[in-house]
């Protein structure tokens, strides 16, 4: 009797469970009266980057939001969040559910490389404009000739190139030590760093790869202590880099340049490396000011995480779906050739947004930026 | 001749069997039904329901023994019957679903899975070996044939013919290294060869690093491309119906080998040495064999599914073959039920596919995965479908041995 | 003093005691005798509580316990001895005897217990503080049934204690029992050896198959022919 | 040479981690005979729960600092414990009869739930956090070889949890019981020990010592992220097995050679650092080959 009792109890529980989530759901399910046009998203919502993919899925609905609160779509506007867990396979997974979703007119994805690589076939496949306002692979629209794909920041190579510019050339940093992670993205710095910095005549004096999720740098940094350089490259995301920075203070290092690229654009970086972040430079991916529309928008719409580096990106990418819809209307066809159009051009929060022939942004709003008083600003000196 | 008594049991015979096909009929097109409908479920809506209650009808009928049984019986005396209805019903599958790849797709995974458990299945059920390498194991598959296709360009059929010899080795390999290791000591070696194998992948050159491999070339059948799209009978099907039923084809293949090993003289070894390592060595029985073939042999599925992956997906990574994918595999095993061709089979399905559908939680997906495992637990503490007591009939046993 | 009234339990589908009722008196020895597999061991793990009985209901004076936790069953006052000694390797000896008085509070009764107990078993008080994994056989159930005498229960129950001894060591564990008898302890004696249960104690219960055959004192049982036949032909 | 003790110090930071962490695992498979593979998921919820004190302490507006810190350190440590014990009682206990593997995978799930609860739960707790306790920093050097106050701290506060965990686990009553426990279940039981007690009691302990772990890699990291228990779950639970599994002492030595490896991969093998977890793992897998029941661990005892 005793267990009959208690699967009662369970599925009572269950039950309840099922109930609660239907009550959540329902104003969605009856929302559906007015017609819809969905706009696909995909970005990790789980896993290790997840923070990213939040901020970016807050910015892109706060964009949706903005344009249904604008009255000028006779249709409802929805967007449709899917996880890729940084995962190739949940990745295409996500991509052909969309796809096969036809009210979806055209997807905003990715911030890993790896899966962006991964979908960019199934997404040509369906015939469904693709807008990468992330992934940093030059293979990503590089390498493949399809138009439905295109990415509007800037890819790997010209972020360095635009950083090299600075502290090569103009402040004149000659001897480096590279440190990196092992992933696609980290791997990916190390080489077009090292490529470029050998061609503005730099020195390289070290490379150490790290895995993500490495804590103690200190064993590199003492190795790279009595190499003597005058700065260090970190290729790779926020959390090892501010604990690689604040490794080096403890170190007495704090005469050696820091800088990186568009990954450790992250106010989180500041915020873990303290006051030892100070000075550290980086290419930013965009300086927005407080008093910059989307900013205001995207704090009165109160979403509780940051917009995080990739947020306006995601945002614009949004906008250049919208005023696709604008001018031709809820068509994939139709919005994949507007995208493809060599006229095409949007301004937006990121500036000017211009395609080349593989569908690459070629301005991408890149900014320079040292770390001042726990705070990234543009650089100015 | 025919004196009416035997003719009367005949009829009577006669009118059973129609039961019983009847019940088989009807049970599985319910069970398909749900499958089909979870599958095509939005978020919640009222489809929801089409699922839970038969599930709940099903707690109900548990107080009503005499109906369980019935079902139980007519499905083990008509054995074939009931296999035969259920594999029509799932090449009916691509049919129900060709304006929706996307579902087609979660049931390639579903096969895919399926296949890599069963494998896993041979070494945790079977043996009791606590295998933590098993994504490197689909790992090796995945990258061999798709290795030998980018570089070499071999044929896919090739290729997967050389993901399995590969992957036997490999297994052979892990397998003759962790001999001397038992229980809990085995799992931790097992879990550093996976670590390792990722690792390796990630920052050799010739594996594609963490870029990984990218462009992998689809199979073909003479002039035939699997990437075209599938048409039977004037139904145009996606091509993802293509792999769906190769999938099918392998996985059916190697649920029957799994049964097989399972009755074989083989799987009552490893059963044997699961149970009590030394008892099974007074017995005479080659503990070590027996541990080495379990590794090779369960490579072999994980390594076939592997290639299948890299193939349909067309792209592979070291991400996709991580420590969290052992796990996962693991508890597809666990918690269908350990050495239950059935149980696996019921956990593969269920493990692929709900973290599919809790997808509309986003953020919540894999706290709501790791509730339902426990929730699972707590109903079924054996997991779903528990070990059997095996049952001997020696003819069948003659029979079925290899 | 403990009183078990018509136990059945159950061991998945199969039944391993039915209807089993035993009536143990203070101050008495009693022994359960019986073949392999006959459920003697599993009538002790019953008393205590390891195995829940499906019918039935145990008394120990005027307290039921056949529904407690086994903590709360020895706290009331049972100790059981078990049939492969259940020693603590890895603890010296007087750990070993402390954690059999789980319950006592005074310090000054445990020491005093100790001192009998080494009285009773010299060989336990000079290797005090030797890991128990080291004893022999023979010592090692000495200090089992130390161990089993530290909470100074009401009744004790005996699995096999002359189980794999050697016969010069059969007569001393007999011989103790005996005098921790006489100290008032209640003895449940479980045995194979028949002819030496039976030469300590006071009554007996023949157990066969689950179910009691014969019960009775020991003269009686000692003349019973059928006890003879299987029991006590050596 | 400077190098090499610069390393060694490193090494020995990391393997007080590692040690910390295993030694739980330890402890938990000792007595219960299960591998709790959430540990290291609870040890860094430590780490998240003190945060969630801190702020909650330093809203109180006549506390000193000090008084912050002494409160928010013995909180966090005792509301995981309590964690510790709701895990065992929900995910550990209902399995106990079941196969080992059950709550092999039951805690699994745990660890899941725990990851993905941090995430979602706390503020913006995808993101990396800066752990807001640290050490002051004070050095000194010689000769090059820098040693930090840091760095004297964590060895005396390790110390001292060892210390206290061997004199409860010797001297107490409570201590004699779990020593029992771990050699001998049934006789254990069958001597009135409560073994539900007893369960939950190291399940406490376990998770105290894994809070202490992860507020020490706050404090000397000075990050905190919600998926940190999955790394240092596997090489936490790698210490513990490579020095025996059971056994606490041999859970230390695992760690500090786990955390000397790994130090010095990344320091004197040429392009070695991504490979360092290689390295580690490698010399697992040679100790286990040699002696398969782990340093410190007991030969199985094998009764035919």
């Amino acid at each position: 009797m005793k267990s009959i009792f208690k699967n009662k109890i369970y599925l009572v529980l269950v039950f309840s469970l099922i109930l609660a989530f239907v009550l959540c759901q329902t104003n969605l399910v009856w929302a559906d009266a007015k017609k819809v046009v969905k706009i696909g998203f995909i970005d990790p919502l789980t896993g290790p980057t997840a923070a990213i993919g939040i901020g970016a899925k807050n910015s892109a609905e706060l964009a949706v939001q903005q344009a249904n609160a604008s009255g000028e779509f006779t249709y409802e506007i929805q967007l449709v969040a899917e996880d890729d867990a940084s995962d190739p396979a949940t990745g295409v997974a996500a991509a052909l559910k969309l796809c096969s979703d036809s009210d979806v007119v055209a997807v905003i994805s990715h911030f890993n490389s790896p899966v962006a690589l991964a979908t960019v076939h199934t997404f040509h496949r369906f015939g469904v404009a693709q807008i990468m306002p992330s992934s940093i692979h030059p293979d990503v629209t590089r390498g493949n000739d399809y138009k439905e794909v295109s990415r509007i920041c800037a890819d790997n190579i010209a972020e360095h190139n635009f950083g090299v510019d600075l502290v090569v050339d103009k402040l004149g940093y000659k001897k480096w030590s590279s440190i990196y992670d092992t992933s696609s993205y980290g791997d990916n710095c190390n080489n077009n760093f090292k490529k470029i910095l050998e061609e503005r005549g730099g020195v390289l004096l070290s490379e150490d790869g790290i895995s993500v999720g490495t804590k103690d740098f200190r064993p590199i940094l003492n190795k790279i202590k009595e190499l003597k350089p005058e700065a260090i490259y970190f290729g790779g995301l926020t959390t090892e880099a501010a604990l690689c920075k604040r490794q080096m203070h403890e170190l007495g290092m704090d005469d050696i340049v820091f800088f990186g690229v568009t990954g450790l654009d992250s106010e989180t970086f500041n915020e873990i490396a303290g006051p030892t972040a100070e000075g550290t430079i980086i290419v930013g991916k965009l300086a927005l000011g407080e008093d910059s529309d989307f900013v205001k928008a995207y704090k009165a719409a109160g979403f509780s995480e940051p917009y995080e580096a990739t947020g306006p990106y995601a945002y614009d990418a949004i906008g250049i779906i919208l005023e696709a819809l604008k001018k031709v209307g809820p068509d994939r066809k139709a919005i994949v050739d507007y995208i493809a159009d060599p006229d095409f051009e949007y301004h937006g929060v990121i500036g000017l947004t211009k395609l080349d022939e593989d569908g690459q942004s070629v301005t991408g709003g890149l900014t320079l930026k040292v770390s001042r008083n726990g705070k990234w600003v543009p650089w100015s000196e | 001749m025919d004196n009416p008594d035997t003719r009367s049991n005949y009829s009577q015979r006669l009118y059973k069997k129609i039961g019983y096909f009847l019940i088989i009929i009807v049970t599985e097109v319910i069970i398909f039904y749900m499958f089909i409908n979870f599958l095509s479920l939005k978020g919640i809506d009222y489809k929801l329901f089409l699922f839970v209650l038969p599930i709940i009808a099903f707690f109900v009928l548990q107080r009503y023994q005499k109906i369980i049984n019935f079902v139980k019986e007519s499905h083990s005396q008509c054995n074939s019957f009931s296999i035969i209805f259920m594999i029509l019903l799932l090449i009916f599958i691509p049919f129900l679903f060709k304006d929706n790849p996307y579902l087609l797709h979660i049931c390639i995974m579903c096969g895919l899975y399926l296949i890599t458990a069963l494998g896993l299945n041979i070494q945790l059920g079977s043996t009791g070996m606590v295998n933590f390498a098993f994504a490197a194991f689909f790992g090796v598959g995945a990258y061999t044939s798709a290795l030998l296709a980018v570089n070499f360009h071999f044929s896919f059929w090739l290729g997967i013919l050389a993901a399995i010899i590969i992957s036997a080795l490999f297994g052979l390999l892990i397998g003759s290294l962790t001999l001397k290791s038992t229980g809990f000591y085995y799992a931790l070696v097992t879990m550093a060869f996976q670590i390792i194998f990722h690792l390796l992948v990630n920052n050799l050159r010739f594996t594609g690093g963490s870029g990984g491999i990218s462009n992998i070339p689809f199979p073909t059948i003479g002039k035939y491309s699997f990437s075209s799209s599938l048409n039977i009978f004037g139904i145009n099907l996606p091509y993802q119906a293509n792999y769906y039923y190769l999938v099918l084809a392998i996985a059916l293949f190697s649920l029957y080998l799994a049964k097989r090993l399972y009755n074989s003289r083989t799987g009552l070894v490893w059963n044997a040495i699961r149970e009590d390592e030394i008892a099974a060595k007074c017995q005479g029985i080659s503990v070590n064999k027996g541990k080495l073939e379990a590794s090779a042999i369960g490579a072999i599925f994980g390594g076939m599914a592997g290639a299948i992956y890299a193939h349909y997906i067309s792209f592979i990574s070291p991400e996709s073959f991580t420590f969290h994918f052992s796990v996962v595999l693991i508890c597809i095993v666990i918690l269908g039920g350990l050495d239950n061709i059935l149980g696996v089979a019921i956990g593969a399905v269920l493990l692929t596919v709900i973290p599919e559908k809790i997808r509309f939680f986003a953020e919540a997906r894999m706290l709501f995965y790791g509730i339902i495992i426990i929730a699972v637990l707590i109903f079924k503490p054996q997991g779903l479908v528990p070990e059997r007591i095996r049952k001997y009939n020696f003819l069948n046993f003659k029979k079925d041995s290899i | 003093m403990l009183k078990i009234n018509g136990i059945t339990t159950r061991y998945g589908t199969v039944e391993i005691l039915r209807d089993v009722s035993l009536n143990i008196n203070e101050g008495e020895i009693v022994a359960l005798l019986g073949a392999n597999g006959a459920g003697k061991t599993t009538t002790l793990n019953t008393i205590i509580g390891l195995v829940k009985p499906i019918h039935g209901n145990i008394y120990l004076e005027d307290m039921r316990i056949d529904k407690m936790k086994t903590s709360k069953i020895i706290k009331a006052g049972i100790s059981m001895v078990m049939e492969n000694r259940g020693i603590f390797p890895d603890l010296n000896i007087l750990e070993n005897l402390r954690i059999g008085a789980l319950y006592e509070k005074d310090e000054k009764s445990i020491n005093k217990t100790l001192k009998e107990i080494y009285d009773l078993f010299p060989i336990l008080k000079e290797r005090e503080n030797q890991l128990a994994g080291t004893l022999s056989g023979g010592e090692q159930g000495m200090l089992s049934i130390g161990r089993g005498m530290m909470s100074k229960p009401k009744i004790m129950l005996l699995d096999e204690p002359s189980l794999g001894l050697a016969p010069m060591l059969v007569d001393g564990v007999f011989e103790a029992i005996k005098r921790i008898n006489n100290e008032g302890t209640t003895i449940l004696l479980v045995e194979q050896n028949a002819v030496k249960a039976l030469k300590i104690a006071s009554r007996g219960y023949v157990l066969q198959k689950g179910q009691i055959v014969i019960e009775g004192p020991v003269k009686e049982l000692k003349e019973n022919e059928v006890i003879k036949k299987a029991y006590l032909t050596i | 040479m400077v190098l090499v003790i610069n390393q060694v110090i490193t090494g020995l930071m990391l393997g007080i981690m590692y040690a910390l962490i295993a030694s739980g695992f330890s402890l938990l498979f000792g007595v219960l005979n299960v591998v709790q593979f959430a540990h290291a998921d609870v040890c860094f919820l430590g780490a998240f729960v003190s945060m969630a004190v801190m702020t909650f302490l330093s809203k109180i507006e006549f506390f000193p600092t000090w008084l912050v810190i002494f409160f928010t350190i013995i909180f966090a440590v005792i509301i995981t414990g309590i964690i510790g014990t709701i895990i065992e009682k929900i995910c550990v206990k209902p399995f106990r009869k079941s196969p080992g593997l059950i709550i092999l995978l039951s805690t699994v799930a745990v660890g899941f739930i725990i990851r993905e609860g941090i995430k979602i739960f706390y503020p913006s707790g995808a993101s990396p956090k800066f752990f807001p306790l640290s050490f002051p920093q004070w050095a000194f050097s010689m000769g090059g070889v820098t040693i930090r106050f840091s760095n004297i701290m964590i060895i005396i506060i390790a110390g001292i949890i060892y210390f206290l965990l061997s004199l409860f686990i010797n001297k107490t009553k409570i201590g004699l019981q779990i020593r029992a426990t771990s050699q001998n279940v049934e006789a254990a039981q069958v001597l009135g020990i409560d073994l539900d007690k007893i369960f939950m009691i190291t399940f406490f302990l376990a998770s105290t010592i894994g809070a202490v772990a992860g507020i020490l890699n706050g404090m000397y990291y000075n990050i905190v992220k919600f998926d940190m228990g999955l790394m240092g779950g596997i090489i936490g639970f790698s210490a513990a097995v490579m020095g025996g599994l059971g056994n606490i002492y041999g859970a230390i030595i695992g760690g500090l050679i786990l955390g000397i490896v790994e130090s010095f991969t990344m320091a004197f093998v040429p392009g070695g650092s991504p490979y360092k977890e290689i390295f580690a793992f490698i010399v697992v897998v040679l100790f286990l080959l040699f002696k398969p029941s782990g340093i410190l661990g007991k030969k199985v005892i094998e009764k035919v």
